[in-house]
């Protein structure tokens, strides 16, 4: 599958947004703006771009927490500007204020960020066997790191949509990382893609730091499942730039990490990538590029201001006991 | 009305359900073969699609229905045995319970929960215990528990209709009780939420369930010879709970007796102790006793037998606020 | 006598173990790199196959406790959040709990199981959840939670010399909470199982724990003013449960407020309540009165905040009791 | 590895004695004479035998639940006439009655038989951290059925073995059932094993009826994890005479397994292909086989008068209470 012009800078556009977004979000927990914690997406943010770019409205989307899903749910077109209102507490956030990192956009077919790490595989399960039980063609895009397959969920999740033959992509966005852990020492084989072949699940890898190398692989994969040829696996190879959450420190096991690996990391730039390909094949201006940095800012201002200008709400306990249970 | 066995009942809620609804599917292991009969010949009818059975990965399986409902579609989760349920406890309580709420109440997730409890067959702890009170401490789950045929289908028939997460086991040590249930083709529900007095009396209030609910109807037979006059409530829900009816009673009797086959400690029959001390300090005459599991590991073997609440314990507890 | 945190108290405790005993030693996920300041230096001394990380796999991460202490070694397995108990709850709890008993009580399992808990970060329920009450009604598995750097170091040295399961959360609330130890060198324990008066008083009981307990003080030193005494427990326990020292200030007060940071429903101040109601229902002059979160979901954001136990509910829950 | 002769006759004898244990056990259910349930293993004794005779007594076992553990512990050397008793209720059993099939052998380094299937492998990580951090050459062999590898648990277990290469024996018995279910609708790949692909681990799958194939893959695999070179996984492929356990019925899916599938199962019992070898090859004559089959009644008569004539105990609530808990 190859890339058209339109395609790619439909991807670049997102990618552009997205990490415009991903530093807001950095921003503003530096600023002691944002509630509860913030895992950045700096370095990794070419992955959900190609994963969701071309997702359609109906297709099931479990965003990968790095960057709480904002590049997933941005790339996919959702509207996140009850998002940024829900990580500030406000009334018109997506889940009313209720929930910090925990947002839900049931008509665009996101239903949850688990604070459990790895229970994004279950529910895959039963939204691959919707699905298939409805006949239509809607596929399941899971997100998530390499660190979220050392849960058993993970397996049992591979397990059942490879039986069922359900059109699930597990998609691995493996930045080397989970917390301070390496996934040299947590994973005993170079890939994460290697735990596929042991149910027979066809797996690719890809660089991800290249989003249109990515969107190849994930529409391929999208395509595949929309044909009911079943799941597949997609690992990304990508990179974290930053901490695990703003905070914590930036260690590798107990060590912090070097500053040669950073210098390394930070040549591998995805927008700077991206922006390279798309000037060298010509597919866009610097002129055009500036212009998508400008709009994607002012989109970003926009969604600042209605969360700023929101309310927050605090009902009584009763308004709020008697939400726990619909009738 | 026929006479039907509890499992039966339990069966006959599903069909009903299942034919009137499209969305309404079950998802265990080995419910086709219906390793309990509850699920007896459901796959005849529905088809492997609609009674499913997973591999052993209770996650997995946890999640067909987990992921069906926010999908829309109402799962039937059968756990097989209560404990089961612990293997993929984070998602049936924490993440089930948080999910409407959490969200800022859009939208429900529709999921019934079922298992067999509780003991009677010697097989100890891991496949003895009780889940109720466990489920009933997390927020967000309805949590209930039928005693006759009657309430079963009725109660199960509400649990699938409701729009919220219910766990609703049952008793293996009652799943062959027979009792009077209306003729095929009567719909009916037992609303969740409201306690039932099996029976009326006026010196001693007590409240029991499932199996323990068999036993106390026994002792209150026995008691009446005496001329002591208990009144039987059973609670069916425990979230939501009808504590205004255990009130009402104790307005009469002024005594109660709460028999929980669980743990004591953490129990609801604690919750209903503490509620009703709250709600009703004046209404006591005696302290609310409590015939409960001790706080052991539930034995296997003869063990069994001596450590569940028995007609004789309750007995006992009912002389004793009588005092 | 020194002044250090909560979480450094809690430091020096496994450091002074795991140097008295080679079979001591941590398994959790980012424990070297110190996740949680509890951690913090530990594998620098004791080396990464003491301090170890494993995989985000919490079942296999217990499982390493578990076939461990199996293997006669004292494994501390750090669950990181409260919450992530539950990823493995079966294990943790059902496993663990009935080893000893089940089998005829030849061996124990001495596992230590810890926890950051509680609100305050406004992460919401997962984040935030208790899990006090919920491991406290399974049976063979002790619970605590220290409320002063004193009784965490104290206590959690004596969880990791019990020869039995302990379950050990602290409240990320009072994490950096100061208070008195005594000089390192100066080995003592806070025995599981004893509770502690922290405030004398005789007109109401109130029973708190953690950061709850800060903010009973608090209240008690403002009523004082007004001149009312109020007299503040800590448990410090959970299982086993002191209830000896809670009577005996009921004998002078006859009054009683149970603060609990979980759910009402299932609480552990539900099982205090109906255990007082048993064991000194002439000493009550007005009903247990608790305070707990209520029944819902804990709420991330602004709103976790004035859903929580807090100073103003713990007053007027006091004014109520007496009242 | 190649068996020599005594090695031949110590299989052959506790192949003989396991078959008669399980049958015994299997009578004794018949006749309302065990306590809770029963798990029959004919057909299927041949792996346990092969896994645990030549084990240590050092060595950590987890017994597959199929004959509750009783091939894999009589193979092992075990004293089981403790069992017996617990089964039956008593309080000479090895957990005072209390258990019902949750035997205990601690000294044998048999911990537990948990009532939730897959709850070995958690554990399993334990011992081999325990093994290896002592330095000791004790190895772990972790029998369970083909059902279990369904469970997340196995997935963690065998991440972490491999991780911290543990000498750690995933023997799998797959007797193509789990209940009611085939491992062909459960498991999407024709062999259980090829999941340890996935972790890099070595893996060999074995003819399960044939007692003397087993010990020698088995035999390779302890001599593997016991030189430190790490976990492996050994999958036997056998097979369930009977219903999963007694009382149930017996379907696939939900029909009846048919009788030509009975009948051809029945061609490859493990006891007679067994005989028939040691008799062709000359390591035993039909009398030390008949002598073998007498000794084996007779040892397991007196298991039996053991647990008959032994009391049930029924201690108060309070001596209960108080054992819940050590000093
Ligand atoms: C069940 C559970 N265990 C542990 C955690 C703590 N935790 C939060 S994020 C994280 C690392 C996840 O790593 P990975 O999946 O690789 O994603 P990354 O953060 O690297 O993008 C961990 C261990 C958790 N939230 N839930
Ligand atoms: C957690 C859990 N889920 C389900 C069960 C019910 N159960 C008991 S045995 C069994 C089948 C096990 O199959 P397998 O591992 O292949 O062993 P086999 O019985 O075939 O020898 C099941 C599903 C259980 N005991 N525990
Ligand atoms: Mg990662
Ligand atoms: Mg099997």
């Amino acid at each position: 599958m190859s890339l058209n012009k339109k395609q790619m800078i439909k991807l670049f556009t997102n990618l552009v947004r997205t990490s415009h977004y991903d530093k807001m979000m950095y921003r503003r927990m530096m600023q002691g703006k944002l509630i509860g914690f913030y895992h950045p997406a700096e370095g990794a943010v070419a992955p959900g771009v190609g994963a969701c770019t071309f997702l359609k409205k109906d297709d099931n989307l479990n965003p990968h927490h790095r960057g709480h899903g904002i590049i997933h749910m941005v790339s996919k077109g959702i509207d996140v500007s009850t998002f940024l209102a829900e990580h500030t507490g406000k009334e018109t956030g997506c889940c009313k204020g209720r929930s910090a990192f925990h947002f839900h956009y049931p008509d665009d077919k996101v239903y949850q960020q688990s604070g459990f790490i790895g229970h994004n595989f279950a529910p895959t399960v039963g939204w691959g066997y919707a699905a298939k039980r409805r006949g239509k063609s809607q596929v399941v895009m899971n997100c998530s790191g390499d660190g979220s397959y050392g849960e058993g969920r993970a397996h049992e999740s591979m397990l059942m949509c490879q039986n069922w033959q359900l059109p699930v992509i597990f998609f691995c966005e493996n930045n080397g990382m989970a917390i301070f852990s390496s996934s040299e020492e947590m994973h005993p084989t170079e890939d994460i893609s290697s735990l596929a072949q042991g149910y027979g699940m066809p797996a690719v890898i890809v660089d991800g730091q290249d989003v249109f190398a990515v969107a190849e692989v994930a529409m391929a994969a999208i395509d595949r499942a929309r044909k009911g040829k079943g799941p597949s696996f997609v690992e990304c190879k990508t990179m974290r730039f930053n901490e695990h959450d703003i905070g914590t420190p930036d260690l590798k096991g107990w060590e912090d990490r070097s500053e040669e690996e950073h210098a390394d990391m930070r040549k591998r730039e995805p927008v700077r990538l991206a922006t390279e390909r798309v000037l060298a094949d010509a597919i866009l201006t610097q002129t055009k590029i500036d212009g998508i940095h400008e709009a994607s800012l002012k989109e970003i201002e926009g969604v600042e201001e209605f969360a700023d200008n929101s309310e927050i709400c605090l009902p009584s306990e009763e308004e709020l006991l008697a939400d726990v249970f619909v009738d | 009305m026929r006479t039907i066995t509890l499992i039966d009942a339990i069966r006959e809620a599903y069909q009903e359900e299942m034919r009137r609804d499209e969305d309404v599917f079950m998802v265990g292991q080995d419910i086709r073969g219906a390793i309990f009969p509850h699920t007896k010949g459901l796959v005849e009818e529905f088809g492997s699609d609609r009674i499913v059975d997973t591999p052993i990965a209770e996650s997995g399986m946890y999640g067909v229905a987990l992921g069906a409902a926010q999908e829309g579609m109402r799962p039937i989760v059968d756990f097989m045995f209560g404990g089961f349920s612990y293997v993929t406890f984070s998602e049936c309580t924490v993440t089930t319970g948080q999910y409407h709420f959490l969200h800022g109440s859009p939208r429900s997730l529709p999921i019934v929960m079922t298992a067999g409890v509780g003991t009677g067959q010697r097989l100890a702890n891991d496949h003895a215990m009780s889940i109720h009170g466990t489920f009933a401490h997390h927020p967000g789950i309805k949590v209930a528990m039928p005693s006759t045929p009657y309430d079963a289908k009725g109660m199960f028939k509400a649990a699938i209709r409701d729009n919220n997460p219910v766990m609703i086991p049952w008793h293996m040590g009652i799943m062959m009780l027979k009792g009077d249930v209306p003729e095929l083709g009567e719909d009916y529900v037992v609303p969740l939420g409201v306690a039932d007095i099996k029976r009326e009396g006026s010196d001693v209030t007590v409240m029991a369930n499932s199996l323990q609910l068999q036993h106390a109807l026994k002792v209150a037979d026995k008691l009446q010879e005496e001329g002591i006059s208990c009144e039987i409530i059973d609670p069916r829900s425990f979230v939501p709970f009808d504590l205004d009816t255990v009130l009402k009673s104790l307005e009469k009797t002024n005594r109660l007796v709460v028999v929980d086959e669980d743990w004591e400690s953490g129990s609801f029959a604690n919750t209903v102790s503490a509620n009703v001390m709250e709600a009703g300090f004046d209404l006591l005459d005696a302290p609310v006793t409590r015939v409960t599991l001790p706080n052991m590991p539930v034995p296997g073997g003869y063990m069994e037998d001596y450590i569940v609440p028995t007609p004789e314990k309750i007995e006992a507890a009912i002389r004793k606020v009588l005092a």
